[in-house]
C-alpha cells in the first residue's frame, strides 16, 4: 500500500426528521492511496453519502462529524467554501451515477470537459481544446470532434458516461469516486468503462474509490473492498479475498446471486432479524 | 454504438408540453396553428359581445343622454343596429372587424381602430419599460436570495417581493406622487410629457420614447423618460414580486440537480454554478413568467393608469366598459386577446428554442 | 399445455416533435401457460413498451396480441375479467404505488371494485403471503423499504389471482439478498397459483435463474428465440 | 411651471364625445362651445337673465309672436377667414335639427322637425334671417331656446366641404372646429387632451396663444398638479380636497353658482308606500339639508328646495325643510305607512352621490325607513328611470338652456305618462300643473310669468315624489396667476378668451 | 425510517409548521384576523356605520383610535368589521375558483385529446380576456355587491388553476402508479378525484395562499372604481378607495385600511411560501 491520499476516522452522518435526527452513516473509518477501493453493500446503506462527504458536496441538511478527515495535508473539516472549490476538480473529482442527469444539458460537451481546466488553470482556449479531445480520445469515444460540440442529449447512456470520466480526469486529479459509474449500462458496456477506468488510474497514479453493489464486478477490478450494511462498515477485505469472506452478510451476498445454472431451485437467503 | 439512436431521442414526456402545432410540416403546423388562433379569437368575440349585451348599460341612452328626445334615442338605436336581431350584429360585427374595421367608439366618438393605436402604444411603452425593470431587479432579487438560502439577503428579497405582491397599487401609486412629486420633486406628475412638449412633439409611432427622440427637441426624450419613470416603477414592484419568487424557486429546485454536483464537483463555486450551469436551464421557465407578467401588464394596468393620467388602452377599456361602449371593448379585447395569445406563442416558441438540444 | 399468450406482428411507434420512432417492429413471440418467459435485451430495446401493450396500458399498436384466448383490439382498453386475469409489477415499485395512499388502501381498493366480502381477511392474507405484516397496511410507500414496497406491489398484482403476470426489472434497485427473496417468493407462488409469468430484466443472472424460455430482442425486433438450453447458454457466457 | 402663453386646465374629460355644437351634450364639451363657436345671441356672462347681441346685431319679433328676424353684425368671421353669411345659420339650425342629436329637442322646442325645418328658417337679404315656429310659445321663449350651444354657428363653406354620407359635415366636427368664437381646436385627443388655439380671426382676439385641457383622471392627482403649479386651474375636485388648498398660497378657489340642482326622484308607482304623499312628505323632513351642504360637502352645494335654481327668474329661494326626525315619524304614523321600510336606492357611481346618499341612508334609517344603496352607471339608472323598475334615486338636473321652462318642463309636465319627463319617470300625473306649466311657458309678460312659476315651485316643492335638496356650487382651483377668468350660472357658460396670466 | 411510528397528520402539520418560522407567522396573522372578523361586534368600540358629520376626518385621538372617515364613522370600528367582508371574500371565491379550475385541469390533462382541446381552448378564451374588464362587465351584469364581485373575481381566476392541475395531470397520467391503478380496474371519478386530486392539490394550495392576498386586492381594485360593496358596508378595499380622496390631507384614513390589507396578505404569503418550502421534497 502507497501513502494514503485521503484518510477518514469515524465517520458519522445523520439527518433531522420529524422523530429526531436518523444517523445513516455510523462510525466509518477508511483511508485510500494509490488504488482501488471499493464499497459495495446493501441499498440505502450509506456508500453514496460516505462518498459525497469527502467530497463536502452533502445538503446542509446533513449532519456529518468526523474526528478526522484528511486530504493530502488538507484538513477537509475546516476547509471554507473557497477552499473547497479550489480542491475539488483538480484535488478530486466524482463521476456520478446517472450520465443523463448528471451533465448540464444546456452546455455543449466540450465546455463540460474543459470546465475543470477553465476554474483551475490559465490555459488558452486553444490548449484546452486540445486537451479536452486528448482527453476523449482516452476515454475511448469515438470521433471526439464531434462528441466535444454535441448537447449531451444527443449522447448515449455509454457515450455519457464516459463524458464525466473524461470531465473529472481532464485535471488529473488525484483522487476520483465513482458512484455506481455503471448502473445503468448492460453487461458490455460495465466492463468496457471499469476497464478503462482501471487503466488511467494505473497511468495517472490516482486513487479510486469504486461504488457499487456488485460483487462480482468488484472482484475484477477493485485492490480492496469494503462492505457496507445499514450505515456500518461489515468487513474490510482485498478483492481477491471476497469469495472467502468471513462476515455472514458478505457470504450471503456473494452467495444469493442468481444464476442459469441455479434454475429450478431456491437462492439461499441471508437470515437475520427483520426490521419492524 | 447501437444506443445511440434511441439515446438521442427526444424525452416523450417534453412533446407534451410542446405546442401540438409543431409537430406537423411547416405550412401545416402554421394553418393549425392559425386555426386555433382564430377560434379562440372568436370565443372571445363571441363572450365579449354576449357579455356587452347582457350588461344592463344601454348604450343608445349612454349616448344620447337622459334629456334627449324620444326620437333622438330612436335614431341612436338604429345607428348602433341595435335593433337587429342579436346573431345579425353579432356576424356584422365580424364581417366589419376582420377588415380591420371596429367600427365607431360611442364614447369617444373615433373609429375604435384608430383609439386603439393611440392607446395601446402607451400601455406597451408602461408595460414594457416597467416589465424590463421589474424582471431585471426581480432576477437579482430572485438569484440573490437564492444563492444566500436563509440568510440575510433571502429575508429581505423575500420581504420585498411579498410586500410588492401584497401592497394595493393604487394607494402606492398616489403616495409615490406625493412624496416624488410633490414634496421630493424628483419625478415629473402625471401624465406622459410635460406639457411644453406634449402638443408640440409629433405623435408618430404613439410610443412617447421613440417620438420624441426623433423628434429632435432638445430635453424632450429625457422628459418623457422622467414621466415614464415612476408609473413603471409602480408597476415593476408589482411584477418583480412574482419575478423574484419563481425565479428563487426555480433556483433552489435547480441546485439539487445532479448536473449541479458535477459543476461542484468540478469546483465550480455558488457565483459559477448560478450563473453559468442553472440560469440558462431554467431560462425558458423564467422567459414564460416574465411574458406572463408582461401580459399581464400589457392587459392594461387601469389603476395605475388612472392615477398617473396615462392614456393607455386599460383606462381606455375600462370607460368604454362603464358608457356600455360596445364597439370600443369588442375591439380592444379582441387586440389585447391576440396580443395575448400571440405572446404566449411567442414565448412557448422561445422556450422551446432555448431547449433545442438540451433535451433530457 | 396450451398457449397462454401469442404476439405477432406487434408494432408500436411513438410520435415525438420531430419524429416518428419505430419503437416494436414485427415482434412475434408466444408463451405456454405456465412458464417463465424472458424478455432479455439492452436498455431501451423495447422490454418494457412489449410489456405495456400485454397490459393494454398502451393500447396504440398494429398486429395482433392474443391472451388466453382473447384477443385484444387495438385502441382500446381492456374492460372487465379480462381486466383482472392481466396483472403487473413495474419496474419501479415505489413510482407505482400512490404516495398519498395508505398501503391498506391501495391493497383494498381493487377488493371493493369487485365488491369482494371479507375485505380486511383478504389483505391481511395477501400482506402475509408475501411475509409482511398487517400492521403494515397503516404506513404510506414512502415508509418501507424497497423490499418491502416490491413486495406491496406484487401482493396488489396477486389479490386479484392473475393468471398472467408481468413483472418488469421486478429486482433491478436491489442488492443481491433482497433479490434473492424476491425471486424466491414469485418462483413459490407461481407453482401454487399456476401462472404464467413474463419477465423483463437486463441482468442475465436473473433470466438465467428465473426463465423457461424467452427471447432475446434488439432495438425493437427479436433477435432470438431462446428456448432453455440457450438461455443457459447466453447468460452463461454473459456473466463469465 | 406653465407657459407663459398658454393655460393649462387639469379635469377630466373622458366625457368628451363630440365637439360638434350639433350634438355635444356632455360637460366637457358644451363648456368649450362658447370658446369655439359664436350663436346669434347670448346669455349675459354676469347675469344669465340678460340676453346680449351675439353675432346678431339685433332682431325683432314677428307681429304674430311667432317670428324673429335677426341682423346680422358685419365683419364677423369664421377661423377658416371665411364671413359669416345668413346661409351659415341657416345651415347650422337645419343640421342641427336633421341630424337630432341629443340636444336636438331644445330646437324641437319650437316645433322646429327634419321636415318642416327648411321651411322655417329664411334668408332675407344678405343681413338678415328670419325664423318662424309653429309652437305654441312666445319670442322671448324663442330667444333663450337660442342661447343653447346647438344654436352656435358654424361656417357652412368649411364644413360642407367636409361633410361623408349625408352627415353634414358631423364626423368631422367631431373633433375639430368651424367657430367664429375666440379659439378652435388645434388638436384633440381623446382620453388625453383637447389643445385650443388663439382664432386669429376673431374680432376679439382672446389674450392667450393657447388653452390646453388635460385629461387627468384622478383626482388626487389633478390637485397635485395644480399645487405644484403644473396645471393653471383644476376642475372637478372633491370638497374635502378644495377645503384643504383654501389656504395654500398661490392658489384661489373660486365658487361659481351653478344652475345644478340634486333631488330624490321617488317612483310612486313602485308600490303604496312609495305613491303615498305622506311618505314623499316624511322624505322632506328626513333630509341632512345643512349637514350635507355645510360639512359633506362644504360649500359645493347650497341647500335649496325648489325645482328652479337661484339665478332663474322667479326662483324660490325660501327653505321650508329641515331634518326634523319626529315630525317625519309622525307624518308616516299619521298616514298609517308600517316602519321599518325597506327602499332600494339607485345612486350614481360616482362624488359626491355616493357620499349624499349615505348621509341621506342615515338620516331615513332614523324614522324607520331603510335605504338599500345600490350604485350604478350612469346610463343604467336612466334606463330604470325610463322603463319606471326603481324605487328611489338620486339625481341631478341641469337646464339646457335658460329658461324656467327647461326645469318646469321636466318637473311639472306629465299629462297622461306620454312624454318622457321626470314627473312620468316619478309616474306623477298631473294634467292641472302641466295646463299650468303651458300656459307659463306661452307667457309674453315677464313678470307675470316668474308669477306663474314661482307658484308651480310653490305646488311642486309642497307635495311631489320630488325631494328638491341642493343647488350645486362649482368650485374651480385657480393659480393666482391667472386673471379673469369667468364661469356663469349655466353648465356651458365658462369663457376662457379673456384669461391673462 | 421503518422504524417510525406513524404520525398523525395533524400532529405532523403541528411539528412541521413550527419547523417553519415564516408559515407559523403566517398562519397567526390569519388566525388573529379571523379572529377579529368573529369577535367584531364585541371588539369594535362603535357601530361602524354611525355618521357624526360634525366629527369627520378626525385625526387619530383618544376618542377614536384610529381617527373618523368622510363621514365621521370610526375607522377602528370599520377596519375591525371590515374584516368580515374581506374574509368572506375570499373563503367565496376560494371555495369557487379552485374547484372549477381543478376539475377542468385534471379532465383536460388526464383525457388529452379533443376533450383537453376544446377545455384549453375556452381556458384560453377567458386567459386572453383582460382580467378586470371582465370582472367588471360581470359586476356591470349582476350588480355590484360583495358576492357578486367574489364571483367576477373567482370567473376570471381560474384559469391559471386549470393549466396547472392539467400540466400535472398530464405528467401523472403516464406515471405508473396510474397506470397501476388502471390495471386493477379503477376508472372514472374514482381514479380522477380519488388517485389524481390528492396529488394535484398541494401545489394549488399553496398558489391558492398565493393568490388570496391579489384576490383581497383585486377586490380593493373593484372598491377603487366603485364596483365592490355596497355601501355603508365597511370593508377595506372600498374603505381605501374612500380613503384616497383626502390621501394628503388625512392619510391615516387609507392607510389604515391599505395596512390591514398589506398585513392579512402578508400572513397568507408568508403562509404560502413557508409550506412551499414545507413541502419541498428536498426538506424530506
Ligand atoms: N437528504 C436525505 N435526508 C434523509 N435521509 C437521507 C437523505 N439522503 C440519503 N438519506 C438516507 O441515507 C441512507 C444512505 O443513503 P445512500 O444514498 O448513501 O445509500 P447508498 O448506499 O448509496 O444506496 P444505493 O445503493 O441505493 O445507492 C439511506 O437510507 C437514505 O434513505
Ligand atoms: N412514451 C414514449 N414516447 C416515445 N418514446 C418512447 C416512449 N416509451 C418508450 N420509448 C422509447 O422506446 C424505446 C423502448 O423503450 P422501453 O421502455 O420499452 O425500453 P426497455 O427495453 O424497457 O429499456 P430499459 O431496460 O431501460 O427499461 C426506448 O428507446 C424509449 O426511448
Ligand atoms: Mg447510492
Ligand atoms: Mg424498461
Ligand atoms: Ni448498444
Amino acid at each position: 500500500m502507497t501513502e494514503p491520499l485521503l484518510s477518514i476516522d469515524n465517520l458519522h452522518i445523520s439527518f433531522p426528521s420529524d422523530a429526531g435526527p436518523v444517523s445513516v452513516v455510523k462510525s466509518v473509518s477508511l483511508t485510500v492511496g494509490q488504488e482501488i477501493v471499493a464499497i459495495v453493500g446493501e441499498s440505502g446503506s450509506g456508500k453514496s453519502l460516505t462518498g459525497r462527504a469527502v467530497m463536502g458536496l452533502l445538503t446542509r441538511r446533513a449532519d456529518v462529524t468526523a474526528t478526522r478527515m484528511t486530504f493530502q495535508d488538507t484538513d477537509l473539516q475546516t476547509l471554507n467554501e473557497a477552499g473547497w472549490s479550489r480542491l475539488r476538480g483538480s484535488g478530486m473529482g466524482l463521476i456520478l451515477q446517472d450520465p443523463k442527469f448528471s451533465l448540464n444539458p444546456a452546455h455543449r460537451v466540450g465546455r463540460q470537459v474543459e470546465e475543470a481546466l477553465l476554474l483551475h488553470t490559465r490555459l488558452p482556449a486553444r490548449e484546452r481544446k486540445e486537451r479536452a479531445l486528448d482527453m476523449l480520445d482516452k476515454v475511448g469515444l469515438p470521433d471526439p470532434l464531434r462528441v466535444y460540440s454535441s448537447y449531451p442529449a444527443a449522447l448515449s447512456g455509454g457515450m455519457g458516461q464516459r463524458v464525466m470520466i473524461a470531465a473529472m480526469l481532464i485535471n488529473r486529479p488525484k483522487l476520483i469516486i465513482a458512484d455506481e459509474p455503471t448502473s445503468a449500462l448492460d453487461r458490455g458496456l460495465q466492463d468496457q468503462v471499469l476497464t478503462l477506468l482501471r487503466s488511467l488510474t494505473e497511468e495517472f497514479g490516482m486513487g479510486l474509490i469504486l461504488i457499487s453493489h456488485d460483487l462480482q464486478q468488484v472482484s475484477r477490478y477493485a485492490d480492496r473492498v469494503i462492505v457496507m450494511r445499514r450505515g456500518e462498515i461489515v468487513e474490510r477485505l482485498p478483492a481477491s479475498e471476497l469469495a472467502q469472506a468471513k462476515s455472514a452478510y458478505t457470504r450471503g451476498l456473494w452467495a444469493a446471486r442468481p444464476s442459469a445454472a441455479t434454475h429450478g431451485t431456491r437462492l439461499p437467503v441471508f437470515e437475520e432479524e427483520t426490521p419492524a | 454504438m447501437q444506443h445511440a439512436v434511441s439515446r438521442s431521442l427526444p424525452d416523450p414526456d417534453n412533446s407534451r408540453q410542446r405546442p401540438r402545432w409543431r409537430e406537423l410540416s411547416l405550412l401545416g403546423s402554421f394553418l393549425k396553428w392559425l386555426s386555433s388562433f382564430a377560434v379562440t379569437l372568436l370565443g372571445l368575440a363571441l363572450v365579449t359581445f354576449a357579455m356587452t349585451r347582457l350588461s344592463p348599460i344601454d348604450p343608445a341612452l349612454q349616448m344620447v343622454g337622459d334629456h334627449a328626445s324620444q326620437s333622438t334615442y330612436q335614431a341612436a338605436r338604429l345607428e348602433l343596429g341595435l335593433d337587429q336581431p342579436l346573431p345579425v350584429q353579432f356576424l356584422r360585427y365580424l364581417q366589419q372587424a376582420a377588415s380591420g374595421n371596429f367600427g365607431q367608439s360611442i364614447s369617444t366618438g373615433q373609429p375604435v381602430a384608430s383609439d386603439i393605436a393611440r392607446t395601446f402604444p402607451a400601455t406597451i411603452e408602461l408595460a414594457t419599460a416597467a416589465i424590463i425593470i421589474g424582471s431585471l431587479i426581480g432576477l437579482s432579487l430572485g438569484i440573490a436570495a437564492a444563492m444566500r438560502q436563509g440568510g440575510l439577503i433571502d429575508a429581505i428579497a423575500r420581504f420585498i417581493s411579498l410586500f410588492g405582491y401584497s401592497v394595493p397599487i393604487f394607494w402606492l401609486g398616489l403616495l409615490m406622487l406625493l412624496l416624488f412629486y410633490a414634496r421630493l420633486h424628483w419625478a415629473p406628475g402625471p401624465g406622459r410629457l410635460d406639457v411644453m412638449f406634449q402638443y408640440t412633439v409629433k405623435p408618430i409611432t404613439g410610443f412617447a420614447l421613440v417620438d420624441t427622440w426623433m423628434s429632435g427637441k432638445a430635453g424632450a426624450f429625457r422628459d418623457a423618460l422622467a414621466h415614464l419613470a415612476l408609473p413603471a416603477i409602480l408597476l415593476a414592484f408589482h411584477a418583480l414580486a412574482g419575478i423574484s419568487r419563481l425565479t428563487r424557486a426555480s433556483i433552489l429546485s435547480e441546485l439539487g440537480q445532479e448536473y449541479v454536483l458535477t459543476a461542484r464537483a468540478k469546483g465550480a463555486g455558488m457565483k459559477t454554478v448560478v450563473f453559468i450551469h442553472i440560469l440558462p436551464n431554467i431560462a425558458g421557465t423564467l422567459l414564460t413568467v416574465i411574458a406572463l407578467a408582461y401580459a399581464s401588464l400589457l392587459e392594461g394596468a387601469v389603476l395605475t393608469e388612472t392615477v398617473f393620467a396615462w392614456p393607455g388602452i386599460g383606462r381606455y377599456l375600462t370607460t368604454a366598459m362603464f358608457s356600455g361602449d360596445m364597439p370600443a371593448i369588442l375591439g380592444a379585447t379582441l387586440v389585447v386577446g391576440s396580443c395575448f395569445v400571440l405572446l404566449n406563442a411567442l414565448t412557448d416558441l422561445a422556450a422551446d428554442r432555448i431547449h433545442r438540444g438540451q433535451i433530457r | 399445455m396450451t398457449t397462454a399468450v401469442s404476439v405477432k406482428d406487434l408494432s408500436i411507434s411513438f410520435q415525438s416533435a420531430r419524429t416518428r420512432f419505430a419503437a416494436l417492429r414485427d415482434v412475434t413471440f408466444s408463451v405456454e401457460e405456465g412458464q417463465t418467459f424472458g424478455l432479455i435485451g439492452p436498455s431501451g430495446c423495447g422490454k418494457t413498451t412489449v410489456l405495456r401493450a400485454i397490459a393494454g396500458l398502451n393500447t396504440n399498436w398494429t398486429g395482433s396480441i392474443d391472451i388466453l384466448g382473447t384477443p385484444l383490439t387495438p385502441g382500446r382498453k381492456i374492460t372487465g375479467e379480462a381486466r383482472r386475469n392481466i396483472q403487473m409489477v413495474f419496474q419501479d415499485p415505489y413510482s407505482s404505488l400512490h404516495p398519498r395512499h395508505r398501503i391498506g388502501r391501495i391493497l383494498s381498493e381493487p377488493l371493493k371494485l369487485i365488491g369482494t366480502e371479507g375485505i380486511d381477511a383478504t389483505v391481511t392474507a395477501a400482506l402475509d403471503q408475501v411475509g409482511l405484516p398487517a400492521a403494515i397496511s397503516d404506513r404510506y410507500p414512502h415508509q418501507l423499504s424497497g423490499g418491502q414496497r416490491q413486495r406491496i406491489a406484487i401482493a396488489r398484482a396477486l389479490l386479484l389471482k392473475p393468471k398472467l403476470l408481468l413483472l418488469d426489472e421486478p429486482t433491478s434497485a436491489l442488492d443481491v439478498t433482497v433479490q434473492a427473496e424476491i425471486l424466491n417468493l414469485l418462483n413459490d407462488l407461481k407453482t401454487s397459483h399456476r401462472m404464467t409469468f413474463i419477465l423483463v430484466s437486463h441482468d442475465a443472472g436473473v433470466i438465467g435463474h428465473m426463465c423457461d424460455n424467452g427471447v432475446l430482442m434488439s432495438h425493437g425486433q427479436i433477435a432470438r428465440h431462446l428456448d432453455r438450453a440457450a438461455l443457459s447458454q447466453l447468460t452463461e457466457e454473459i456473466v463469465a | 411651471e406653465t407657459p407663459a402663453n398658454a393655460l393649462i386646465v387639469a379635469q377630466s374629460i373622458d366625457d368628451a364625445v363630440s365637439f360638434d355644437p350639433a350634438e355635444g351634450f356632455e360637460l366637457t364639451t358644451v363648456q368649450s362651445f362658447n370658446n369655439l363657436y359664436q350663436r346669434l345671441i347670448e346669455s349675459n356672462r354676469d347675469d344669465g337673465t340678460k340676453i346680449q347681441p351675439a353675432l346678431a346685431a339685433s332682431w325683432e319679433a314677428g307681429a304674430d309672436g311667432k317670428s324673429l328676424t335677426f341682423a346680422l353684425t358685419s365683419g364677423a368671421k369664421f377661423s377658416s377667414g371665411n364671413p359669416v353669411r345668413p346661409e351659415d345659420v341657416i345651415f347650422s339650425l337645419t343640421r342641427a335639427v336633421k341630424l337630432n342629436k341629443s340636444p336636438a329637442f331644445i330646437l324641437n322646442e319650437l316645433g322646429w322637425t327634419a321636415e318642416n325645418v327648411d321651411k322655417a328658417i329664411e334668408k332675407i337679404d344678405d343681413t338678415h334671417v328670419k325664423l318662424t315656429w309653429s309652437a305654441d310659445v312666445g319670442p322671448a321663449f324663442a330667444l333663450s331656446l337660442l342661447t343653447a350651444p346647438i344654436a352656435s354657428v358654424v361656417d357652412e363653406q368649411t364644413v360642407s366641404a367636409e361633410a361623408k354620407d349625408n352627415d353634414f359635415g358631423n364626423g368631422w366636427l367631431k373633433t375639430n372646429s368651424a367657430g367664429s368664437g375666440a379659439f378652435k381646436i388645434a388638436s384633440y385627443t381623446p382620453h388625453e387632451a383637447l389643445v385650443l388655439e388663439a382664432n386669429a380671426e376673431s374680432s376679439d382676439k382672446p389674450k392667450l396663444e393657447t388653452v390646453i385641457l388635460r385629461n387627468v383622471p384622478d383626482v388626487a392627482a389633478r390637485r397635485l398638479l395644480v399645487e405644484q403649479g403644473d396645471a393653471d386651474i383644476a376642475r372637478g375636485l372633491g370638497a374635502d380636497q378644495i377645503n384643504a388648498l383654501k389656504d395654500k398660497a398661490g392658489i384661489n378657489v373660486l365658487s361659481v353658482p351653478s344652475a345644478r340642482s340634486d333631488y330624490i326622484l321617488i317612483n310612486s308607482k313602485a308600490n303604496e308606500t312609495l305613491g303615498n304623499p305622506a311618505f314623499w312628505e316624511a322624505a322632506r323632513y328626513l333630509v341632512d339639508y345643512n349637514g350635507i351642504a355645510k360639512d359633506l360637502l362644504r360649500g359645493q352645494s347650497q341647500v335649496h328646495q325648489a325645482f328652479l335654481p337661484v339665478g332663474f327668474p322667479g326662483a324660490l329661494t325660501d327653505t321650508p325643510f329641515s331634518l326634523d326626525v319626529e315630525k317625519a315619524k309622525k307624518v308616516l304614523a299619521d298616514a298609517g305607512i308600517k316602519t321599518p321600510v325597506k327602499v332600494e336606492f339607485i345612486v350614481f357611481n360616482d362624488q359626491p352621490f355616493l357620499s349624499i346618499a349615505q348621509s341621506l341612508q342615515a338620516s331615513f334609517a332614523k324614522a324607520g325607513i331603510e335605504l338599500d344603496i345600490q350604485p350604478g352607471v350612469a346610463s343604467d339608472i336612466y334606463a330604470k328611470g325610463r322603463s319606471g323598475q326603481y324605487q328611489m334615486t338620486l339625481r341631478y338636473w341641469i337646464p339646457d338652456y335658460f329658461d324656467p321652462h327647461s326645469n318646469a318642463s321636466a318637473f311639472a309636465i306629465n299629462r297622461d305618462n306620454s312624454t318622457n319627463t321626470a314627473a312620468k319617470y316619478a309616474g306623477w300625473v298631473i294634467p292641472e300643473i302641466t295646463d299650468e306649466t303651458l300656459a307659463a311657458v306661452k307667457e309674453q309678460d315677464a313678470a307675470k310669468r316668474v308669477a306663474l312659476y314661482e307658484d308651480l315651485q310653490k305646488k311642486v316643492q309642497k307635495s311631489s315624489p320630488f325631494v328638491f335638496m341642493l343647488q350645486g356650487n362649482d368650485q374651480v382651483v385657480i393659480s393666482d396667476k391667472v386673471k379673469n377668468y369667468v364661469q356663469g350660472l349655466n353648465a356651458d357658460q365658462v369663457y376662457y378668451d379673456h384669461v391673462e396670466k | 425510517m421503518t422504524a417510525l411510528s406513524p404520525l398523525s397528520p395533524a400532529r405532523l402539520l403541528k411539528r412541521r409548521l413550527t419547523r417553519s418560522p415564516s408559515a407559523t407567522t403566517g398562519a397567526t396573522i390569519i388566525l388573529v384576523v379571523l379572529m377579529v372578523a368573529l369577535l367584531a361586534p364585541w371588539l369594535a368600540p362603535f357601530d361602524p356605520n354611525l355618521q357624526e358629520t360634525a366629527k369627520r376626518l378626525m385625526p387619530p385621538g383618544a376618542e377614536h383610535w384610529l381617527g373618523t372617515d368622510a363621514f365621521g364613522r370610526d375607522i377602528l370600528s370599520r377596519l375591525i368589521y371590515g374584516a368580515r367582508p374581506t374574509l368572506l371574500l375570499v373563503i367565496f371565491v376560494v371555495v369557487l375558483m379552485a374547484p372549477v379550475g381543478i376539475t377542468i385541469g385534471i379532465l383536460a390533462g388526464y383525457f388529452g385529446g379533443l376533450v383537453e382541446r376544446g377545455l384549453m381552448r375556452i381556458t384560453d378564451i377567458v386567459m386572453s380576456f383582460p382580467r378586470l374588464l371582465l370582472a367588471f362587465a360581470f359586476v356591470a351584469i349582476m350588480g355590484p355587491g360583495l358576492l357578486n364581485g367574489a364571483l367576477a373575481l373567482a370567473l376570471t381566476s381560474w384559469p391559471a388553476y386549470a393549466r396547472q392541475a392539467r400540466v400535472e395531470t398530464a405528467k401523472l397520467a403516464k406515471s405508473d402508479y396510474l397506470a397501476a391503478a388502471e390495471m386493477v380496474g379503477i376508472k372514472g371519478p374514482r381514479l380522477l378525484f380519488g388517485h389524481i386530486l390528492p396529488l394535484v392539490l398541494p401545489s394549488a394550495t399553496i398558489r391558492l395562499a398565493l393568490d388570496l392576498s391579489g384576490i383581497i386586492l383585486a377586490a380593493a381594485g373593484l372598491g377603487f372604481l366603485g364596483l365592490g360593496v355596497r355601501p355603508p358596508t365597511a370593508e377595506w378595499g372600498s374603505m381605501v378607495a374612500e380613503g384616497t380622496q383626502v390621501i394628503f390631507d388625512q392619510w391615516w384614513i387609507a392607510a389604515t385600511p391599505g395596512l390591514a390589507i398589506l398585513v392579512t396578505s402578508f400572513g397568507f404569503n408568508l403562509l404560502a411560501d413557508g409550506l412551499r418550502d414545507l413541502t419541498d421534497p428536498r426538506n424530506d
